[in-house]
């Protein structure tokens, strides 16, 4: 009974949006609002504005800037949220709270990804350090950095992979993208702009370009590192097994 | 109105209960005597303030101070006009009353009788000073609430049922209530004040928008004014009560939802209005179906208060039925009974009390030969229940004599019927009581020979001076005001000057 | 015809209604946020699909492209942060499927609903 | 162009960066956690005082971020009204949070206490930066941090109960913010822009109606849900009745009306009236839905058996109220929605606060265990029932005016039929509210119930909760102060 | 050429949208699951969004699929009936 009502909204939905995507302006054409309103600002004048060769960087870092704040804010705020529901491993009983146990795989399978991990996460710093450049940036390093310890963690556990990246580590660098966005924006601040300008108007115009670039620089570091911690702390965080009250399936 | 003078006065007068409050908070419970001492000066007080305001209110003129404002013409002021005045002086006096009463009468948690007493004159004079219908409104649900807990003090079952049928009649009223200041801001053009003529005119609404308006107003006012089909918390409220809080109720809180309704008939309608709506024909007839039903139902009441809870509800209707009348001597008796209504049944709810407190007795069929017992008692009784029945020389007979003229002059006889069939049963019920208290006596006093004697005489061991001095004084005041009435300060000085100028 | 025209926006719509019908019809709360998941990812390909140019390429100034050619960036940067918003939901609701797996031992959304106190048995119901 | 401009950023970022700075501390000294996060929202709340002057009522402060102009920048876009409710988040935030101290110390075992912190902080920052901003994604970026934190809140007991409700909070929550993101997309589709008073403009001139109409009709659902309008608020009871007392303050008392504030800016500010023929059919079944809510929250809160359910529900019920205030599409409609975010704010975080005290105390839920709780717990007892007049709208509480301006509103805009729902909430109002008075004030309690000592909350406990129950009567009587500069600012948003 | 192709990737993301919600396995599901969010990614660099693609890859088909099969390792792997 409430599949079939579930159903019948579900359709009703569907067929109000297709009729609305039957009324929209059509899609890839070069007269839409999308199209003609705001953008070309953004694809014409974005290399000399902010320093990036890719566009959709120069767009998440500093015209959108404080929706990006939000963004490392939000994935933070997720980071909170599982550790206040899952609990962490507190500093110094480490060991008591993770699984030892190794995961049983062959020589070959270990010696492979002891050998590939590092070149992921070489990998991954050339995608947040030439994120202004080519697509990739700060997050998607991160998450890159995450994938290469997820792929480490099931070969070697969790306490070989939270040996190589101690929970003081993480812990300091968590708030790194946030801090890096408020770093830059109070910097901003000093440098007689608003809050995120990243080319200061107190600073001879000759500077700005190489300043721009610094601080983006800055911010995509920081966003690489922090998002990649986050990630990495919210796995280990879901992955850690407490016995006493494991499930009983 | 004429313009008006910057006060503190009527700020002071709504203030100095608190100070009372402060002393019950600030003295510590040892004190006790102190205490109670000091929440009688503070009412004194409060009287003493309004009574310095008579004078300069005789020559007319008005006193006003502005407390908040909401917007530009939404503000909290307070304002000393003849009819206010006229009002607080019978709440300030009755409540010193009161408390003196109190101090003798409450035998329990005094701290939370007193400070709810403080707090409710705080608002009764807030309500009579109200410059306008929202300050009014504000000061009359929030004596709607600290009554409350005067109410349910003895804290029996019959008292906390009590209170609920109030809160939930005294809410029911007071949504209408809003409803209606909501609808009369809105058609009144945004003015809420009070005008020597009236606010509303149709220029500005509909004949169905003030007909709204007046009706919201009178049922919303009507609860608390005990109008009949809104009657119902009363007979239960006042038997519940300690005396002194009955004794308010009928004297003064009931008389906020008439006065609500005369400042409606007066001030925001004006006579002119009225007349061309037409209501005042329903609210007379509500009136003279509410005094004679209630009338009829107090024949058949046993317990005392609660047949005196009836007989208010009668009473107040004839204030209702003063104003319907729309003629120069029906409002001059209706407002006058305001006052002439605090006394009398203030004075017979404190008799009750002391019969209560003495004896213990409840039912009137228990109160063989009090008379005998507690006779100033009784005879004060008696002096406040002949007056009801408007026996000259009294304040009752001056009430009856100016509705029955207002009547002749409305051209409505038909008034008068029912002002002497109502004259009658206050007679029904009024001299059994009597009778039953002085001229009829229990077998107890059986000699050895097997005559039956009368019980003795006792005078002077009746009770605390506390509880009987109030009784006297406003039996002494029955008749005096009745006789008297145009002394400065009383009744008829006061109310002449508003109804002149209304019906000239 | 619009609608065969926006072709791509149409498939995101019923991938979304899909997604819909997985979170308000599924009983299991793990296909829910498989469900939810999909939702988001559609409401993703929309706004991708909004940016796209006829004969577009990447908004990247790459030698000598063309600044006219290029698709729109503001979608693309938008749904970067949709995209880790939509990452952090899953993962907080994940943590909270775990933790509710072990107070309750179902995954099933009635079941979960219908437990009652929390003084009953601590640990795994029967299933 | 002072220093002042700045304030509205620092009041946004000051409690993300405490947020995010607090788990060192959380390190290095666990016990110094709780004082250290009233630092950000003490200096935020102390910049919107500083600001409040500055802003006119009939005008706005544009803060444009990184220096790029509004259309192609992000804009925070303050006006009176905004800020007004930036400082009734950042003053129940703050008081909530002294409270949490000691309730937090009792409910939430240690490892999570600075998580705890951590998440209140980034919940009020969220709040605040989603009030302030003028970008419609921006808007959705603070929501999204908005609905994580509190999800994460309700369940930081990680009990049963609270993981549940929490659940279920997420399950229409999340979808819930999809649907705004799909709305956004609609919106951009049609305008090419993400700034709402552009957005404004172009609405104005796009011809793309359908597409408007269903964005405005996803937006309604989607922040109807986060602001538990009627049909939609199944996941509010028990989210905020589970939920750490203090949280329930803030879920009930701010973020419920903080997504419906964005509601009013999305009608007002982004489809102006100009464009009203757009959603007056919205907004008109948004009436009817408030009405039914103002209705089947003030019954079902009479029905509860449980203290903070039976508050929740009115919360409901109150939603009803502001929506209500809203589609009256007068001044004094607007006005009374605003205010009555102030005082449903103080109010229900007060009544919160409350039931924390008895749960903190005796881990008294029930509305029974309550009898004669007067006698061991006078203070919370009276400043619960202060709150509740102010619930209810008894003069001379804020309440009152608030209602007053909601009927007159809803009187002049022609609406008479609300209005009397209006006074009927009122009543269910009076009817659930004076139950739990007469239960604390006049039934004598249950044997053992309430110990001889005379024992009431600490004063850290009991400061914050006489705070918010004295705030609703100062509201009240000097409403002056704010409600001409609303009216004006209402006026000017119209 | 090219609309036929996008056409293909529509199908096969609607039919990895059926197959992943109906599974009756949760870990086939989430697998699925991911193989459409590969495709999403296919999709988008064929719609120029490279950036967009690559974050999709390693989020939506990498971390998320992993946080998926840690919860049904933890939890249990079939549908309940």
């Amino acid at each position: 009974m409430k599949k079939v009502v579930a159903l019948l909204f579900i359709v009703a939905l569907a067929v109000l949006l297709l009729y609305v995507v039957a009324n929209m302006p059509p899609m890839g054409d070069p007269e839409n609002p999308t199209a003609t309103h705001v953008i070309s600002r953004y694809l014409e004048r974005a290399e000399e504005e902010t320093h990036t060769e890719n566009v959709v960087t120069g767009v998440i870092l500093n015209y959108r800037g404080y929706d990006t704040m939000g963004e490392v804010t939000v994935i933070f705020c997720a980071l909170a949220g599982v550790l206040a529901v899952l609990g962490r491993e507190r500093r110094g009983v480490i060991h008591a709270f993770v699984d030892r146990s190794e995961v049983p795989s062959s020589v070959i399978v270990k010696t492979m990804v002891r050998f590939v991990v590092p070149f992921i996460i070489l990998f991954s710093v050339y995608t947040i350090l030439h994120g202004e450049t080519s697509p990739g940036g700060g997050f998607q390093g991160g998450a890159i950095i995450g994938g290469s310890m997820i792929i480490f963690t099931t070969i070697f556990g969790l306490y070989e992979s939270s040996r190589r990246i101690p929970l003081k580590v993480r812990a300091s660098l968590e708030g790194a993208a946030v801090m890096g966005f408020f770093l830059v924006g109070a910097l901003g601040l000093l440098g007689g702009g608003n809050f995120l300008t990243y080319a200061w108007p107190r600073v001879a115009r000759s500077l700005q370009p190489s300043l721009v670039v610094w601080l983006t620089v800055l911010v995509e570091v920081g966003v690489g590192l922090g998002g990649a911690m986050v990630l990495i702390s919210i796995l280990f965080a879901m992955i850690r097994e407490e016995e006493e009250i494991a499930p009983a399936p | 109105m004429q313009e008006s003078t910057f006060s503190v006065i009527p700020l002071l007068a709504v203030l100095l209960p608190w100070a009372s409050l402060l002393a019950i908070l600030a003295f510590p419970k040892r004190a006790e005597r102190l205490r109670l001492w000091l929440c009688f000066l503070g009412s004194l007080a409060t009287f003493g303030v309004v009574l310095s305001l008579l004078p300069g209110v005789l020559d007319g003129n008005t006193y006003t101070i502005k407390l908040a404002s909401v917007v530009e013409s939404l503000e909290m002021r307070l304002t000393v006009d003849t009819l206010g005045y006229y009002f607080a002086l019978v709440v300030a006096f009755l409540w010193m009353l009161a408390t003196v009463y109190s101090m003798s009468y409450i035998d329990h948690k005094h701290n939370r009788f007193f400070a709810f007493m403080a707090m409710c004159e705080s608002f009764m004079l807030g309500c009579a000073f109200s410059a306008n219908m929202f300050t009014y409104f504000i000061f009359y649900e929030m004596m709607t609430f600290g009554s409350y807990p005067l109410i349910i003090h003895e804290e029996t079952t019959m008292a906390r049922r009590a209170g609920y049928k109030y809160l939930v009649y005294a809410i029911a009223a007071g949504t209408v209530l809003f409803f209606a200041i909501v609808a009369h801001y809105f058609w009144g053009d945004g003015q809420l004040g009070f005008g020597s003529y009236g606010v509303l005119s149709l220029e500005f609404a509909s004949r169905a928008a003030l007909m709204t308006v007046f009706f919201t107003y009178l049922a919303g006012f009507g609860v608390k004014a005990a109008i009949m089909p809104l009657h119902g918390w009363v007979p239960d409220a006042h038997p519940a009560a300690p005396s002194p809080a009955s004794a308010l109720l009928s004297g003064v809180i009931l008389k906020a939802g008439a006065f609500g309704i005369i400042r409606v008939c007066f001030n925001v309608f004006g006579a002119d209005l009225l007349r061309e709506l037409e209501v005042y024909v329903v609210m007379a007839s509500l009136a003279c179906i509410t005094i004679v039903v209630a009338s009829v139902f107090a024949l058949t009441q046993d317990n005392l208060k609660r047949r005196l809870a009836y007989s208010s509800i009668g009473q107040v209707s004839y204030i209702i039925l003063g104003l319907a009348m729309l003629a120069h001597d029906g409002a001059l008796g209706g407002v006058m009974h305001l006052a002439h209504h605090a006394l009398m049944k203030g004075c017979l709810f404190l008799c009750a009390g002391v019969i209560l407190v003495k004896t213990g007795k409840k039912n009137i069929s228990e109160m063989a030969g009090i008379g005998y017992q507690l006779p100033i008692t009784m005879i004060c009784f008696s002096v406040a229940a002949l007056a009801m029945m408007g026996t000259p020389p009294s304040v009752g007979f001056v009430t009856k004599w100016l509705l029955g003229s207002g009547s002749l002059q409305a051209g409505l006889p038909v008034y008068i019927v029912v002002l002497l069939a109502s004259a009658l049963l206050n007679a029904a019920y009024f001299l059994p009581i009597i009778y039953i208290a002085f001229f009829r006596w229990e077998g107890d006093e059986v000699d050895e020979h097997g005559e039956r004697h009368h019980p003795k005489l006792v005078f002077g061991k009746e009770a605390d001076h506390k509880l009987v001095v109030p009784v006297v004084v406003l039996a002494a005041l029955v008749v005096i005001v009745g006789i008297w009435s145009n002394v400065p300060g009383f009744p008829y000085s006061l109310v002449s000057k508003v109804v002149n100028v209304i019906f000239p | 015809m619009r609608l065969l025209h926006n072709y791509h926006y149409a498939a995101a719509m019923v991938l979304f209604c899909v997604g819909l019908y997985t979170v308000i019809v599924r009983r299991n709360i793990i296909k829910k946020l498989i469900g939810l998941n999909i939702m988001e990812t559609s409401v993703f390909f929309f706004f991708v699909s909004l940016g796209y140019l006829d004969g577009g390429i990447a908004p990247i100034h790459a030698g000598a492209a063309d600044p006219a050619r290029m698709v729109n960036p503001i979608p693309q940067a938008l749904i970067l942060t949709g995209i880790v918003v939509a990452v952090s939901v899953t993962a907080l609701a994940l943590s909270m499927v775990i933790l509710l797996y072990r107070q309750y031992g179902t995954l099933d959304v009635d079941r979960l609903m219908r437990e009652e106190e929390p003084e009953a048995a601590e640990g795994g119901k029967e299933e | 162009m002072g220093a002042w401009r700045h304030f509205p950023i620092f009041m946004i970022t000051l409690p993300l960066l405490g947020a995010v700075l607090l788990p060192f501390l959380g390190y290095a000294r666990e016990r110094w956690v709780p004082y250290a996060a009233l630092l950000p929202l003490g200096t935020s709340t102390l910049l919107g005082l500083l600001l409040m002057g500055r802003i006119p009522a009939d005008g706005f402060l544009s803060y444009h971020l990184g220096g790029w102009e509004p259309p192609f920048g992000i804009e925070i876009r303050l006006d009176y009204v905004g800020l007004f409710l930036m400082l009734v988040v950042c003053g129940i935030t703050f008081l909530a949070l002294v409270y949490s101290r000691r309730y937090i110390g009792k409910e939430v075992s240690g490892g999570q206490r600075t998580a705890y912190y951590v998440l209140y902080l980034l919940l009020s920052g969220a709040m605040l930066g989603f009030v302030a901003t003028g970008d419609i994604f921006n808007l959705f970026v603070f929501m999204e941090i908005l609905a994580l934190s509190s999800y994460a809140l309700v369940a930081i007991t990680g009990n049963r109960n609270p993981v549940r409700a929490a659940f279920k909070y997420i399950l229409m929550g999340a979808p819930s913010s999809i649907m705004v993101l799909l709305a956004v997309g609609f919106l951009y589709s049609a305008t090419g822009t993400l700034n709402m008073a552009d957005l404004a403009r172009r609405i104005a001139e796009s011809g793309y109606t359908e597409v408007l109409i269903v964005s405005y009709i996803l937006l309604v659902v989607g922040f109807g849900v986060k602001a538990a309008l009627f049909p939609l608020h199944m996941w509010l009871p028990d989210a905020h009745s589970i939920a750490p007392s203090p949280i329930s303050a803030l879920l009930s008392g701010l973020l419920v009306e903080v997504c419906a504030f964005a509601l009013v800016r999305i009608t007002f500010s982004v489809f102006t009236l100009r464009s009203s023929d757009l959603v007056m059919g919205t907004a008109d079944a948004v009436g009817v839905a408030a009405v039914a809510a103002v209705l089947y929250g003030g019954i079902m809160a009479i029905l509860q058996k449980d203290l903070k359910m039976m508050i929740a529900y009115s919360t409901v019920s109150h939603v009803g109220y502001i929506f209500l205030g809203i589609t009256a599409f007068t001044a004094e409609g607007l006005t009374g929605a605003m205010y009555h975010m102030l005082d449903h704010g103080l109010a229900k975080a007060c009544l919160f606060l409350c039931a924390g005290n008895f749960i903190y105390l005796k881990g008294y839920r029930r509305i029974e265990d309550l009898k004669g709780a007067w006698s061991q717990m006078p203070w919370t007892c009276f400043a619960f029932a202060l709150a509740s007049l102010s619930v209810i709208g008894i003069p001379p509480t804020a309440g009152f005016i608030s209602k007053w301006y909601l009927i007159l509103g809803n009187v002049k805009g022609g609406k008479w039929l609300y209005a009397v729902v209006l006074l009927a909430g009122s009543i269910l109002a009076a009817v659930y509210c004076l139950r739990v008075i007469y239960y604390m004030f006049f039934q004598a309690g249950k044997e053992g119930a309430w110990e001889e000592s005379w024992r009431d909350a600490p004063p850290a406990m009991l400061a914050p909760v006489w705070t918010l129950s004295l705030a609703t009567l100062f509201f009240g009587i000097f409403s002056s102060l704010l409600i001409p500069s609303l009216l004006k600012a209402a006026a000017y948003l119209l | 050429m090219g609309t036929a192709l996008n056409l293909v990737l529509i199908l096969l993301l609607l039919a990895t949208a059926l197959l992943a919600v109906n599974a009756r396995d949760l870990l086939a599901a989430v697998i699925i699951f991911s193989v459409y969010s590969l495709i999403m990614a296919l999709m988008w660099q064929r719609l120029q969004a490279p950036d967009l693609a690559l974050t999709e890859a390693a989020v939506g088909a990498g971390v998320t699929t992993v946080l998926f099969v840690i919860t049904i390792f933890k939890t249990r792997r079939r549908e309940e009936e």
